[in-house]
């Protein structure tokens, strides 16, 4: 008898993404036009344009990625099905990486129209102590070795995560409006001119592009990771 | 009087650009090692499957 | 009365325990035999409620264990770690067991569960400062205190001296006066075969032989044993 | 050892308060983990006061802040160690093989850590008043109101993080890691409710911060007893 000289192609190679590579093109066309060909807002100046980068990231990171992750991690616990564990697990990520670009984005906008690189205000704080708590998520996971346990214990921190949000955004809010501080600059958002709101959807569709590419391969990986644990597992 | 803060614009989308694209690398390479291993241990597997007894 | 219908339970892959089924009546005795990894300690701990089978069920008096409570107090299990808190006393373990079974009186009955494993004497020394094998005794006695229909012992003879063995066949014997049926997990034959009415041997999850005591014949099982267990090396 | 079937479990709330009896007398009988905490908690107290300037900084306004942000600290100590003893010698496998509720093994050791908790609270309590000079009034009824809502949170997250934590690597790293955040609200409402009690001004401008703990509280306590079966292996 021969051995079948299969060679698992499917395995080795790391396939091509074209989804990957259309939104890496649609995100690096939205900056171009930002940068390039979009109206420097008044008031503001050209740092107003942080806000293409800033807000979609933020949407996306917020209400896509971080309840997509609620969401699995409750249906994870009623399911038990491995592949919400990784959705869960890859949405965190993604969302993490979201919020990071977020909050290293927001306070150079800050700083140009409120003087300040940060203020605690209840959005900027929430966003910052939901970044704290997916960093957590991400050493929680690594710090446990059973997989069944792994997916149970992050599915707990992710809906726990969900329902803390917003007491964290209450609480600041109700913080700083009977601790009036000193007037800043208000990013006021009067309707913006056509050409603004174009960039603005554009980049809002090439983020979330991105996203769902990201999602894909954070995916891929996590379902190879979970094979190469299952072959290692028969070895053992 | 429209103020000139250009370099915080190209600042945060530079840097907006360097974590989308580390994550973009880091994620493929990831996934590269993976596969690899993955790879190599399969193959190690059905080398031995298919060693005769008492070879 | 103890009735396990085709057990499964998978660990990340691999099947600990694998297609497993067998019945117990009132005074049976069920000694479990095999190689380390056999998958012994997950069929008890299965039986026990601590894990919940991925596939089959256990019956106990026609409850589902899965259902919890009422089939919960009806087992006790002696497993290899002694399941005690070693800042409390011996006597407060046990009481604390009973309690938590809801034993009608809970303080009797520890000391019950203590004279007959005869650590009475030592009710009210902290189990930290025991000795590895009065702490098994006192183990012993924590699982039955309440009095279970189910006895589960994952080697409980190991550690014990020869008063703490005399002790523990006698409380063995005496709940199975009582109507009990137990499972003895232990790697020594001789001891094994003594009590049991139903013998098996556990393999990769599977029961490879499983037959009445009363077919056997302990020298000739003891040798096909041994060659058995050196395939597996 | 009459049979099994002549027994009655106890229900959740018995069951829970068995469990959190014999945390209780496990704590009593060693003590250590309780006396550090106490000491811990004291000196923070101590060095914070060193912290600021205070002439610039007067005392009622600093006192709230030292004292809840003491409070959290001591009392993930406390938190720290509370499964320790479950996991030792397997002692948690005779709770899950007992024929009590999950949930009640849950509130039964969160109900100890209450405990411990406002035993910290107690001596802190009085000690910050001490050192600080405040004026000792009728707020301190309403201040202990505070502390036990405060508590309660605390206690209800941090319980079953150390379920968790404590089966991880790393586990003394994990349980603030994760438990902190969820701190956060407590934190703010707790010092912001006592430092206007504090400061001697009408209950009702407390009165929001009080209804933020209370509904965190309340929210925690549910959502963490329901979670807790989930950190079992099963």
């Amino acid at each position: 008898m021969t051995p079948p000289v299969v060679v698992f192609s499917d395995v080795e190679r790391t396939p091509r993404d074209p989804l990957l590579i259309v939104a890496i093109i649609a995100v690096a066309l939205v900056f171009i036009r930002a940068l390039a060909f979009t109206p420097i807002e008044a008031l503001q100046g050209p740092a107003q344009k942080i806000l293409y980068v800033h807000a979609s990231s933020a949407f996306i990171a917020l209400y896509i990625a971080f309840v997509l992750m609620a969401i699995t991690s409750i249906l994870y616990l009623w399911l038990k099905d491995e592949k919400l564990d990784r959705v869960a697990s890859s949405a965190a990520e993604v969302g993490l990486v979201f919020t990071t670009v977020v909050l290293l984005t927001g306070p150079l906008w800050g700083k140009t129209i409120w003087g300040a690189w940060w203020t605690w205000d209840a959005r900027l704080t929430s966003t910052l102590f939901l970044w704290f708590i997916i960093v957590g998520y991400g050493l929680l996971r690594g710090a446990v070795e059973d997989r069944g346990r792994r997916a149970r214990y992050s599915a707990v921190l992710g809906i726990l995560a969900a329902l803390l949000v917003p007491f964290i955004h209450l609480s600041v809010y109700m913080f700083r409006t009977l601790h009036p501080m000193p007037i800043l600059l208000k990013p006021s958002s009067p309707s913006m001119p056509p050409e603004m709101q174009i960039t603005f959807f554009s980049a809002f569709g090439a983020f979330l592009l991105l996203f769902a590419a990201l999602l894909r391969v954070r995916y891929r990986v996590a379902t190879l990771r979970d094979r190469l644990a299952d072959l290692e597992q028969e070895r053992a | 009087m429209t103020p000139d803060n250009g370099g915080y614009a190209t600042a945060a989308y530079f840097i907006a650009s360097v974590v989308y694209l580390g994550y973009i690398v880091s994620l493929r390479v990831r996934e590269r090692n993976l596969r690899r291993r993955i790879a190599q241990l399969s193959s190690q597997a059905r080398a031995e499957s298919h060693t005769p007894a008492g070879a | 009365m103890v009735h396990a219908d085709r057990l499964v339970r998978v660990f990340a892959g691999r099947r600990a325990v694998d297609d497993v089924s067998f019945t117990l009546q009132a005074r049976d005795c069920l000694a479990l035999f095999g190689p380390n990894g056999a998958g012994k300690t997950t069929l008890l701990r299965l039986l026990a409620g601590l894990l919940a089978p991925g596939e089959g069920t256990v019956l106990i008096n026609g409850v589902e264990l899965k259902s919890g409570a009422a089939a919960r107090t009806q087992v006790g299990l002696v497993s290899h770690a002694s399941m005690l808190y070693g800042s409390l006393t011996a006597r407060e373990n046990v009481e604390f067991s009973a309690r938590l079974h809801g034993v009608p009186e809970p303080a009797a009955a520890a000391l019950r569960a203590l004279t007959l494993m005869r650590v009475a004497d030592r009710a009210d020394t902290p189990v930290r400062t025991l000795s590895r094998g009065l702490q098994q005794r006192v183990s012993i006695a924590r699982a039955i205190v309440h009095g279970p229909r189910l006895l589960l012992c994952d080697e409980p003879y190991t550690g014990l001296d020869e008063s703490g063995a005399a002790a523990l066949t006698s409380a063995l014997l005496e709940r199975r006066e009582a109507g009990a049926a137990l499972v003895l997990v232990t790697h020594n034959l001789a001891e094994g075969l003594e009590l049991a009415t139903q013998a098996a041997i556990m393999r990769r999850g599977r029961f490879v032989r499983h037959e009445a005591r009363a077919l056997l014949d302990a020298s000739a099982y003891q040798s096909q044993y041994r060659e058995m267990a050196a395939v597996d090396g | 050892m009459d049979d099994a079937i002549a027994n009655t479990p106890p229900g959740v709330l018995a069951a829970a308060w068995l469990v959190a009896r014999k945390d209780l007398a496990i704590e009593f009988r060693t003590r250590t983990a309780f006396l550090s905490a106490l000491v811990f908690a004291l000196l923070g107290v101590t060095i914070f006061y060193f912290a600021w300037d205070s002439t610039a900084v007067s005392a009622v306004d600093l006192a709230p802040g030292v004292l809840w942000v003491i409070f959290t600290f001591a009392g993930l100590l406390g938190l720290q160690r509370s499964f320790g003893s479950e996991l030792a010698d397997r002692a948690i496998d005779g709770l899950l093989g007992a024929p009590v509720a999950r949930e009640s093994i849950y509130v039964g050791k969160a109900l100890a850590n209450l405990v411990f908790v406002v035993g910290i609270l107690v001596v802190t309590l009085p000690a910050v008043v001490l050192f600080y000079n405040l004026p000792i009034s009728s707020a301190l009824l309403a201040l202990a109101g505070i502390a036990l809502l405060a508590a309660i949170g605390l206690v209800a997250v941090g319980t079953l993080f150390s379920a968790m934590a404590v089966n991880t690597r790393m586990a003394e790293l994990l349980l603030p890691m994760l438990s902190l955040p969820f701190f956060v609200p407590i934190v703010m409402g707790a010092a912001q409710s006592s430092a206007r009690l504090m400061a001697g001004r009408p209950v009702a401008e407390a009165l929001p911060w009080l209804r933020i703990l209370v509904a965190f509280d309340i929210v925690f306590v549910t959502a963490c007893t329901l979670a807790f079966p989930f950190t079992l292996d099963e």
